[in-house]
């Protein structure tokens, strides 16, 4: 019994409604990138006819109408993610923007030649490049996590990685390939036991999940505002004030100075010192109304209903043969990568297509994954909310289909 | 007079004002009646930094009660922060502390009083909310 | 007898109809940000509906469609800019992001202890701060071009400050504050004699002029698509080839890489070297979408009526007694920054704002220009082709009213 | 037969398809049938590298014709990339030069052809006609 009615919801979602090739799109790809519900898609349309502005400083009504609504667009992500302070919701253009952020902000001010940083073997190329950057330049070491053949991360490796030298942590609330929902309440605990922050890549995390800051006790969390059924070109870093306020700026720009002189710049307070330039203040409010969609239909619901339907795909998954899954730690979200026998990923994913399904193939931009398992890619069905279990049994129909072509 | 009566009295004075024009040319004359804060108080300390206009907020703590001097670069904002000054002047710490600027609202004249705006008046009222609350301390001690 | 038919083309924007307190809005702000025509409105809820999905490396329907739009609109952006790669077209997310890009990457490279940047006094802190930050990180040092009251730059001084250690040179286009149309093709010209690359900043260039980035031979130019009838979040960074190539990636991620391992990371090449991360696809195809509208009323048209429409303003403005004006270069802008004799910018504007019109009052993020001149700020009215004769006159009558009320 | 003449062809045959899974299914079968290419000749010279599948095209060059094997790690691709070598193979540079793979088009298969596919097969049709210039060039000399 579904917790949530989601043939209702889903009329929310004009992309849902059509038709690719034959038949209604079914659409697998939510991890690559969610649907818009018609509000946020509206909002920014009224935005732009009603109120389009540049913020902050603004002397004129509309100016000041939008800096009303991109503060308030703040105070909602400060509240959906429960940050202690509205100033520690840094508006960036993406997760991978957040995390480069802090690689080069933390990094400049904490990271010195011989300093550690640590990650996982299963982080995303966002979670890894920026860090491999920062320690090239800054002539540091690059840590990783290992995993096990289920795609779990071995915790007691971490701590036995940690050294006085370790200076951050970050790795992903939940793998994108693998789907593993990583103990990131126990990597934090185990890393602040020997004061070292931790920064949690949230791409995959804060839409299947109730996530508390504080009760976390993370110290940065990214996410992207495109994989939360928002807008493309909007993202959010939360960072604890303390640390915010001692990181150098990342980029320089308007808004976020104080004072400038040829001489001297001050720069300006939180959260403004890290937000340089016009920020895309229109995404801003396309982020905070999928946000506030959300909670009106309660992400306790939404949660629950991922859950049932991800058990549902999992056993009706398994039971076709000759397929053959990567990542099965049990603590996963609805997040299946898998090659059926012998066919290649693309071979599959393109047959999928002309059945109107849209997954994702290849190495989903972990290929440190890909290498663990010695694979090219895999072929990933990523579940949002607004699937039903009717297009799980279309695609276990359609994987049969394509054993069949393929045989 | 309590800081209610001053609030009631000056949502009765702008009551008589029918247009926009009417209104904000008595806050201009009010800018401008206002005498200027001596250079001396200009200082750093008390300069309330808005990203528009600069408000300069001196207090003074005697018998008990707080006086404020206010002093704007804009006309407008010396006009508002001047009635904000005279809604509190000569109280209490306690009864600054107790009483909102809602008058600010009914003389809707709120938008100046946003946080978004940046004029500086919101952090003078916040301001004010502090010194109260640190002669409060002081006094107590 | 203007040469476009400026009341037919209100139409296209929807926020020019609206009234703010007792009229439709009189928008003078397009320096901070300009409206957008509903194709741009329209195309962003369209693609949203109906193709959203992320883009590269998907082997569904949409995410091929998707592509192809984004690759489309890169090389619209190709064309508009006359860039000889298509490459050469970098998205960002604004022009403050295009010039942190340069400053990072090109700095990291090619700027070293002792060496020089050049920038002139009346840029941008977009312009100034990322080499602040650039020049305090390698040590190295930072240059002014001056410049006179007229807001004109000594050509001369440039020469003399261009130094064996100079390693780049970067400026404004036109002002954006005193609309001073910088002759950048001398500042090229110069700056090539000495083999020193220019980047140009063309936020406030790309909308009112015709760029040809081969025929400037510029090394770099820079823009945002929200101040060129486009929507916020997106901007692109010019870059010739063979600086490109050479220059190491500024943000890591996703897509930016060909190959990623723990040991060594291999970066993918132009332009996708320095797209890192989900970029804001639906962003892009909202500018390119602008850019072609431009492009259908023709950029010549607009410039001829822009260039009326500034020396109307100009004889209009100038007749009303006790102005003084920022910036009178024979070669500007139809953007006037001006204070009314010993009334406060910001009393101005909140007067103009109270007659519906919308002008920027400060320090327009040019402290350094503020400081030259002795002043806190200043009261800004930029134009745009969708401005009128009819608002100038009720510009002009509105501020003999401001006068008036401070009498 | 002319390249034109092995296209035509080639249309033909795909026209006895009446859906998508006659078509694939051929492709499959296609990609099943061709041989695979020799190990020592799948090396990274020969890999023209898609993101998803990768292809490996490997020419010989006699008697003023250019002969092409061809391999993937994907069927679908391998089938594509075997069309392609079906109709150029044994042709001279010219012929090679003057001639687009107008088929793909007609058979309905553009798609994986296009730029923003990353299966390798568009790179594949400018290596062959990469290969061709520069044997006209060597045997111009
Ligand atoms: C000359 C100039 N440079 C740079 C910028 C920064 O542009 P953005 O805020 O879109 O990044 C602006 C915008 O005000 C500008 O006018
Ligand atoms: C785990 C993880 N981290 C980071 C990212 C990067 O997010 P974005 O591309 O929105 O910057 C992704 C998106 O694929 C992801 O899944």
């Amino acid at each position: 019994m579904p917790s949530i009615d989601v043939q209702q919801l889903r009329l929310d979602f004009p992309l849902l409604q059509r038709k690719t090739y034959n038949r209604q799109i079914v659409y697998f790809d939510n991890a690559a990138t969610t649907q818009k519900p018609s509000k946020v898609i509206d909002i920014t349309s009224e935005y732009y006819q009603k109120y389009n502005s540049n913020i902050h400083r603004g002397v004129h009504y509309l100016s000041e109408k939008m800096t009303e609504a991109y503060e308030n667009a703040r105070s909602t992500v400060q509240k959906f993610i429960n940050a202690q302070h509205i100033h520690e919701v840094i508006f960036t253009s993406g997760t991978t923007d957040s995390i480069n952020l802090v690689a080069f902000s933390f990094g400049e001010k904490f990271v010195h030649e011989g300093d550690e940083v640590i990650v996982s073997h299963m982080e995303h190329h966002s979670n890894i490049v920026p860090w491999q950057m920062l320690c090239e330049r800054k002539k540091a070491v690059l840590k990783v996590i290992p995993m096990n053949p289920a795609g779990v991360l071995d915790l007691d490796a971490l701590e036995s990685l940690i050294s006085p030298k370790t200076k951050i942590v970050s790795v992903a609330h939940i793998s994108n390939s693998l789907g593993t929902i990583n103990p990131i309440d126990k990597i934090i605990a185990i890393a602040h036991k020997h004061n070292v922050p931790v920064m949690i890549d949230g791409a995959q995390g804060i839409q299947h999940s109730i996530v508390d800051v504080q009760k976390l006790d993370c110290d940065f969390y990214a996410f992207s505002g495109h994989k939360i059924y928002g807008p493309t070109g909007i993202g959010v870093l939360y960072g604890k004030e303390k640390w915010l306020n001692e990181m150098p700026p990342y980029r320089g720009g308007g808004d976020m100075i104080k004072n400038v002189s040829f001489e001297k710049t001050v720069y300006a307070d939180l959260p403004f010192k890290f937000e340089a330039g016009t920020t895309n203040f229109i995404g801003a409010i396309g982020l905070s109304t999928a946000l506030k969609y959300l909670n009106q239909i309660g992400m306790d619901k939404i949660i629950a209903y991922e859950e049932e339907l991800k058990l549902y795909a999992h056993r009706k998954l398994i039971a076709i043969p000759n397929l053959t899954f990567y990542g099965s730690s049990d603590k996963k979200a609805g997040i299946f990568s898998f090659l059926i026998n012998k066919i290649h990923h693309f071979d599959t994913g393109l047959m999928l297509d002309k059945m109107d399904i849209a997954v994702r193939t290849g190495t989903h931009c972990t290929e440190p994954v890909m290498s663990f398992f010695g694979i090219q890619g895999t072929v990933r069905v990523s579940l949002s909310f607004y699937n039903t279990e009717d297009e799980i049994d279309y695609l276990v129909e359609s994987i049969n289909k394509v054993k069949q072509l393929f045989k | 007079m309590t800081i209610d009566e001053t609030q009631n009295q000056l949502v009765e004075e702008f009551s008589i004002f029918t247009d926009w024009t009417d209104k904000y040319g008595y806050l201009i004359d009010l800018g401008k009646e206002v005498p200027e804060m001596e250079m001396k108080f200009k200082n750093k300390q008390n300069l309330i930094s808005g990203c528009q206009s600069q408000v300069w907020l001196y207090t003074e703590f005697k018998d008990g009660r707080i006086y404020f001097h206010t002093d704007s670069d804009a006309i407008l904002t010396k006009g508002l922060a001047w009635l904000l000054v005279k809604v509190y002047n000569g109280h209490t710490p306690d009864e600054i502390l107790e009483t909102e600027p809602w008058f600010i609202e009914k003389i809707d004249l709120a938008q100046h009083l946003s946080p978004t705006r940046s004029n500086g008046l919101l952090a003078m009222v916040k301001k004010i909310k502090i010194y109260a609350m640190a002669y409060k301390a002081k006094s107590s001690t």
